[in-house]
C-alpha cells in the first residue's frame, strides 16, 4: 500500500518516507533510461522524471480497494502501489519474472492486487475504462475510488469527451467516483498546451461535463499531498467526479529513445529544474530542520541500493517460457 | 417448445442472466427508456431498474469503454450497439483494450463483455448504415465472434455469450428480429465454436452465417426440387472460434463446396473458408471452392441497387453449377 | 440560392418568399411521411418538422461559396439549396432522377454545385469534415464560410471535441470560419438533454474550445434571421468560428418509422406546438398587416403544388439504371 | 541510381509532390516543429510553412476527419498517422467517410486523400502498438491499401498515392525506415494494382508484401543453396486494388505457393490470396496453398515472445516442404 506517513506536511521525520520513495523513482527512471541506452530495454520507455510529486501524492491517499489507471508514463504508479522495484524492472526488461511476466512492457504496468488496474498506450484510451470501474465500485456498493491519470495531451482526444461525460452524468447519482488527475507537464511529446488548443485552461475543460476542478503545484509535494487527501476524501463521500490540473514537467526527453528537443529550449528546461519536485523537498526537510545533508545522502543511497537491486534482478531474471506466448488471449488459456 | 420471435429470444436469454445474475448490467443508446431502436430490450429497465440498464449518451467509444471498465471489475456487461455500424468508433475500445486486455495484464484482467447489436442490410439503410462485420472482428485473437439466425440460437448463444469470460462479438440478423422459432426454454445454451448442419445433402455443401443461411436453405430446396442435387447446408453461427471440423467432415462426403455472404469478398470470411477447405480437404475437393459475396460497392439506397448488391438465389445457383461443372 | 429577400424583419411583404419556404418544408416532410408509410420510401426517414426556422433562417445568409453540412435530418437544408423538391423527393424514393441518383437516400443528400456537402448519417462524423472545409476555403483564399448543423445528441460524442478544438485552434489564425448550428431540438432520440450530460447548457461546451457563442429561439424566424446574418458576417470577416445554439423541438417523432413515445409526454409536444415556427411566422405577418388570411392560404397552395408536384416527379421517375451499382466507387468507375 | 533510405525515399516523393503541387498540404501529430517521430516529415515544416505542414492535436479521428473535408474541396492531404495503431480512432472517418463519400454523394464529391504512417511489428512495441493492418482496410470498397517494401517503390507508390483522386491507405514498413535502396530520380511512379516479381524461380511461388518479402527473399536464397529448390517471390505491393494475374502466372509455373504475412491469420490477405490461387488456378496446383502468418496471440513485449510470436525462416521453410511434399 502507499501511504507509510501521515499527514501532509514536510515538517516531521515520518516525511522521509516520501522522500525515500521521490528519489527512488527519479533512480529507478535514471536505471532504466541507461539499460534502453545498452538495449536492454526494448519498445518505448517513457519516465516520468520531473513528476514524481505527483504521483507520490496522490498515491499517498490511496487506499486498498481504489483502483488506478493511467497512460504509458506508468512506472512511478506502479513503483507506488506494487512496491516491488524488483518486479517492475524485469517487466521493462521483458522478463519472466516481470509485474506482467514480460508481456507487456513498459506501457502496461498492471498490479490488479493492488489495485493498478494497468497503463496503457493508446492517449486517452483508458479514461473510458476509469469511469466504468468507478461505476462498478458503487454498483458493487464499496467506498473504493478511482484514480485516472491523463495528460495535457490526452485531453483533446475524442476517450476524454466521451468519458468525461458519462462520468459527470453518473455522478449525479453518486455512481462516479472519479479523481481525475490532469497531469499538465506543458507538453504532449514535443506538442505545447499553446500549439494543441486555443483554449489553454485544461482544467476548465471539465465544466463542460458538470465536474469540479481544481490546480495544484505538481512540482511541490507538500501542496499535491494536502489537496489529494482532501479531494480523495470528497470524492470518496459524493461518488462524484472531481479533477485536479497539477501543474508540472518532464524534465526528460518524452521517451528515451529521442534525441531531438527542437520544440523547448534548454533555458526553459533549466528553469523548471530548479523547481525539481525532488530539490524542493530537499529545502522544505532542510528548512525545517528535519534532516541534515548527510541524512539526505543516507537515504538516497538506501534508495539507490534498491534501484541497483532491480536492475540485478531484472538482468539475472529468465525471458518468460515460450510456452507464454499463447497463455493469456482468452480465460482458458490461463497461464 | 416455446415459439418466439429472435428478438423475444434475445430478450429471454438477457432477462433470464439477469434474473440470475446481478452483475449483469446493460449499456447503450435508447435501451431503456425508448425501449430500444430495435425493442430487443424492451421491458428490461421497468424490470431491472436504472442502475442495471442504463441508458447513454451518444458515444459509442465512452460507454463501450466504460462498459469494458466494469468488466474488468468483475460486472457483466451487456452493450447494445444500435448498429455495428456506429461500432467503428469504438473500434479502438473494443480492438485495443477489451479483446487484449488480459494479455498485456499477463492474466490479471478478465473482460467479460458481450457487445450486442443488428448487423447486415437489407432494408435500405444505404451505405454508413449497411455492414457485415464478421471478418472485420473476427481477425482479432482475444476476441469472441458469433452471428446466430435461428431464435433458438440467439437465445443459447446469447446465454454462452454473458457467461463467457472473455469479450463476445454479438451479432445479430438485424433483419431477422421479427422471425419465429423454436426457442427450448431454460438453460439451453450453445456453445460457441460449433457449426450446425442445418440441411443434410450428399452433393454439395453451402456455408454461411446470419440471414444468408435462409436463403441457402430455400437455394437447397431449389436445387433438390429441380435439379435433384442434395445440398447440405452448414450455418457457421460461430466465426471465432471457428468449427473447422463440421465443414471439412462435409465437404469430405460432397467434395464441393459454396460459401455465401453479404459481406465483400475481398479479406473476408469466405475468404478463410475458402483457404481452410483448399488447405484441408484438397484431396477430397472436385472443383474449387465457390465464393459468393456482396458486390464490392458501399452499400447504395434505391431499392433495385440494393437487392442486385446482395447474394441472390441466382448468384447462388449458378455457383452451385460451377462447382458441380454444369452449364448455366 | 438561398436568400431571395431582403433584411431580417417578418414585417415586409417580401418576408412572404420566407413564408412560402417555411411552409413548402413543412409540406414536403409531410408528404415524405405519407410515402414512406406506404412503403414508397425505404431505410430510415428523419424529418424537419418544428425546425424549419432554423435551416430557413441560417441559409438565408449563405452565400455562393459558402458550404454546408448536417446530419441525417436534411431535407429542408436540401430544398433550400438545391432549390429543386422534385430531386430532393426523388431521391427519397430512391429514383435515378434523385439529387445523388437514388445512392444515398434520405441521409445523404447532396449538392455541391449549392455548396450542400451532405447529409450523414453517423452522428457527429460530419463536423470534423466541416473544420477541415473551413480551413480549405481560407487556405484557398476565398471569403467563404462553413454552415456545420449538429443536433443536441451530437455534442456528447467523441468527433464534435476533436473538431471543436481544431476549429478553436485554427481559428486562431483566421484559418476556420466555421459555424456551428447546433439545433438543440431538447432529445436525440428519446434521451433528453437531462439525460444525455450533467452539464446541460449545450452551447457553453463550446467555451473549452475558445469558441465564442450565443443562443436563439429556433422557433421565431425573425430571430434566426437577425442572428444568422450577424453571426455569418462575424464568422466571414475572422475567420474564426462561432456558435450558436437554437432552441427549437421536433414536433414529430424522431424516424418516421417510430410510433412509441415513451420518452416524452403528449403534454410537452402540445406546448410547443404553441410555438409551431409556421404559426409564429404567420401570426408576425398577419400582425405587421402585410397579408391577411386569405394570401397566407394561396401562398400555402403555391407550396402544396410545389410538393405536389414533387411527389409526382418522385413516383414516375425510373429507379436508377442497375449499371448504377459499380459507378462512383472510385474515380475510375464514373457514373 | 541515387542510393536513399525508405524514409527519404518517402520524403522526397512528398516534397517533389508539394513543389509541384499546391494543393497538397501535411497533417498530423509531430510532423513539424518536431520533425515527424518518424523524422519522414523532417525538414517539411522549414520548407513549406504551417500553413501546409500542419501539426494537430492528438485527435486521430478528428483530424482524418478534417482532411477529408480538405480533400472535399481539392486540396491533396497527406495524413500521418503517427502509427497505424492509432487508426482504429480515425476508422469511422477512414470507412464511413473517406471510402464512401463518392459513392453516397452520386460522384459529386472526391476524397483524394493519403493516409500514411508505419504499420507492423518488430520492435517491441507489444500488444497496443503492433498491427498489420492490411486486410482490416482492404477489405473496403472505395478506399485503395498499398503497402511498398523497398526505398524505390516506397517513393514511386508515394507519387501514385498523392495524385490518386481517391484515399489512399498507405502502410510504410515501420521497421525499415532505414534500410538503404537505389531509387528512380525523378517521376518514377509505381502503379497500384501490379505485383512485382522480387526473385524469379520456377518450383515454388512465396507471396508477401512489407518486411516479409526480405525474408522471403532470404528464405529463397537459402532455398536454392541448400536444396536446389528455386523459389520464385512475389511482392504484392499494392492489396487493393489487387494485381491477381502475376500470382496467376506465377503458380501455373510453379504449381505450389506459400503466402506469408505478420498479420493474424484469420480473415486475412493470405486467406485471399488462398482463396483466389484455389479458385483460379484450381488445376495448376500441385498441393494446397500453405499460409504462414502471426501467431493468434496479441503481440507481446518480451523479445523472446515477439520473435516467436512472428514468421520466422523456419516456418516459410517447413511450409514449402509441405507444398513440395517433402519431409521435414
Ligand atoms: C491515440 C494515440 N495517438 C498518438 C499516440 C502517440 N503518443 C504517445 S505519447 C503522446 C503524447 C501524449 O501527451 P500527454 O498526454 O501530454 O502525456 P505525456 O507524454 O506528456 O505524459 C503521443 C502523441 C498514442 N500513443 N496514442
Ligand atoms: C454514432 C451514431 N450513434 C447512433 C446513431 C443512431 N442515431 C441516429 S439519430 C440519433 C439521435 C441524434 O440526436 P441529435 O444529435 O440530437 O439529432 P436529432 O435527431 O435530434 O436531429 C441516434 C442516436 C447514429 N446514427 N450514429
Ligand atoms: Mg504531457
Ligand atoms: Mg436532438
Amino acid at each position: 500500500m502507499a501511504s507509510s506517513v501521515s499527514g501532509t506536511r514536510l515538517d516531521n521525520a515520518t516525511a522521509l518516507g516520501w522522500y525515500r520513495q521521490i528519489v527512488m523513482i527519479r533512480l529507478f527512471e535514471e536505471a532504466a533510461q541507461r539499460a534502453f541506452r545498452q538495449g536492454k530495454i526494448g519498445g518505448y520507455l517513457h519516465v516520468y522524471s520531473g513528476q514524481e510529486a505527483v504521483a507520490t501524492g496522490f498515491l499517498d491517499a490511496f487506499r486498498d480497494g481504489d483502483k488506478m489507471l493511467t497512460a504509458y508514463r506508468d512506472h512511478a504508479h506502479a513503483l507506488i502501489l506494487s512496491d516491488d522495484p524488483n518486479a517492475v524492472m524485469a517487466e521493462l526488461f521483458g522478463r519472466g519474472t516481470g509485474l506482467v511476466k514480460g508481456k507487456g512492457g513498459s506501457m502496461h504496468l498492471f498490479d490488479a492486487a493492488h489495485g493498478m488496474l494497468g497503463g496503457y498506450g493508446i492517449v486517452g484510451g483508458h479514461i473510458p475504462l476509469g469511469v466504468g470501474i468507478a461505476y462498478a465500485l458503487r454498483y458493487q456498493q464499496t467506498d473504493g475510488i478511482v484514480h485516472v491519470y491523463l495528460g495535457d495531451g490526452a485531453i483533446h482526444n475524442a476517450a476524454f469527451h466521451e468519458a468525461a461525460n458519462l462520468a459527470g452524468l453518473w455522478g449525479r447519482e453518486g455512481l462516479n467516483p472519479t479523481l481525475f488527475i490532469l497531469e499538465n507537464n506543458q507538453y504532449g511529446m514535443g506538442t505545447s498546451v499553446e500549439r494543441a488548443t486555443a483554449m489553454t485552461d485544461l482544467g476548465a475543460k471539465f465544466d463542460s461535463y458538470g465536474i469540479e476542478h481544481e490546480k495544484v503545484d505538481g512540482m511541490d509535494l507538500e501542496a499535491v499531498l494536502e489537496c489529494a487527501h482532501r479531494v480523495t476524501q470528497r470524492v470518496r463521500e459524493t461518488g462524484k467526479p472531481y479533477a485536479v490540473e497539477a501543474m508540472t514537467y518532464r524534465l526528460v526527453p518524452h521517451g528515451a529513445g529521442d534525441f531531438l528537443e527542437r520544440y523547448r529550449s534548454k533555458d526553459e528546461v533549466r528553469q523548471w529544474r530548479e523547481r525539481d519536485p525532488i530539490g524542493l523537498v530537499e529545502r522544505k526537510l532542510l528548512e525545517a530542520g528535519v534532516v541534515d545533508e548527510q541524512r539526505l545522502g543516507e537515504i538516497r543511497d538506501e534508495a539507490k541500493r534498491i534501484v541497483d537491486e532491480a536492475v540485478r534482478f531484472a538482468d539475472e531474471s529468465p525471458e518468460p517460457p515460450l510456452s507464454e506466448l499463447h497463455t493469456d488471449v482468452y480465460a482458458d488459456t490461463a497461464g | 417448445m416455446p415459439v418466439m420471435t429472435y428478438r423475444e429470444a434475445l430478450r429471454t436469454a438477457m432477462a433470464e442472466e439477469m434474473e440470475r445474475d446481478e452483475t449483469v448490467v446493460q449499456l447503450g443508446e435508447d435501451i431503456g427508456v425508448y425501449g430500444g431502436t430495435h425493442l430487443v430490450t424492451d421491458g428490461l429497465l421497468d424490470r431491472f431498474g436504472p442502475k442495471r440498464v442504463i441508458d447513454t449518451p451518444i458515444a459509442e467509444g465512452g460507454f463501450t469503454g466504460a462498459a469494458i471498465g466494469m468488466a474488468m471489475m468483475g460486472l457483466k456487461p451487456v452493450v447494445e450497439m444500435m448498429t455495428w455500424n456506429f461500432s467503428f468508433l469504438a473500434a479502438d475500445q473494443i480492438i485495443q483494450n477489451a479483446a487484449k486486455l488480459r494479455y498485456f495484464s499477463g492474466g490479471q484482467v478478465s473482460v467479460p463483455l458481450v457487445i450486442r447489436g443488428p448487423n447486415g442490410g437489407g432494408v435500405q439503410l444505404s451505405a454508413q448504415h449497411t455492414h457485415s462485420l464478421e471478418g472485420f472482428y473476427g481477425h482479432f485473437p482475444g476476441l469472441k465472434v458469433v452471428s446466430p439466425v435461428t431464435p433458438a440460437d440467439a437465445k443459447g448463444m446469447m446465454l454462452s455469450a454473458i457467461r463467457d469470460p472473455d469479450p463476445v462479438i454479438f451479432l445479430e440478423a438485424g433483419a431477422l428480429y421479427g422471425t419465429k422459432g423454436e426457442v427450448p426454454a431454460g438453460d439451453a445454451k450453445v456453445p460457441f465454436g460449433t457449426a450446425r448442419v442445418a440441411r443434410e445433402g450428399s452433393d454439395i455443401t453451402l456455408i454461411a452465417y446470419g440471414r444468408q443461411v435462409n436463403l441457402l436453405l430455400r437455394v437447397a430446396e431449389k436445387l433438390a426440387k429441380e435439379e435433384q442435387v442434395q445440398a447440405e447446408v452448414i450455418d457457421l453461427r460461430s466465426i471465432r472460434p471457428f468449427d473447422e471440423a463440421t465443414i471439412l467432415a462435409s465437404v469430405r462426403k460432397t467434395n464441393r463446396a459454396v460459401v455465401v455472404q453479404e459481406q465483400w469478398r475481398w479479406y473476408s470470411v469466405a475468404s478463410e473458408v475458402a483457404a481452410i477447405i483448399q488447405e484441408q480437404a484438397f484431396d477430397d475437393l472436385d472443383a474449387p471452392v465457390e465464393r459468393v459475396s456482396g458486390e464490392e460497392v458501399p452499400a447504395p439506397y434505391a431499392r433495385n441497387l440494393e437487392v442486385a448488391a446482395f447474394p441472390s438465389e441466382q448468384q447462388i445457383v449458378d455457383a452451385v453449377h460451377r462447382a458441380l461443372y454444369r452449364g448455366a
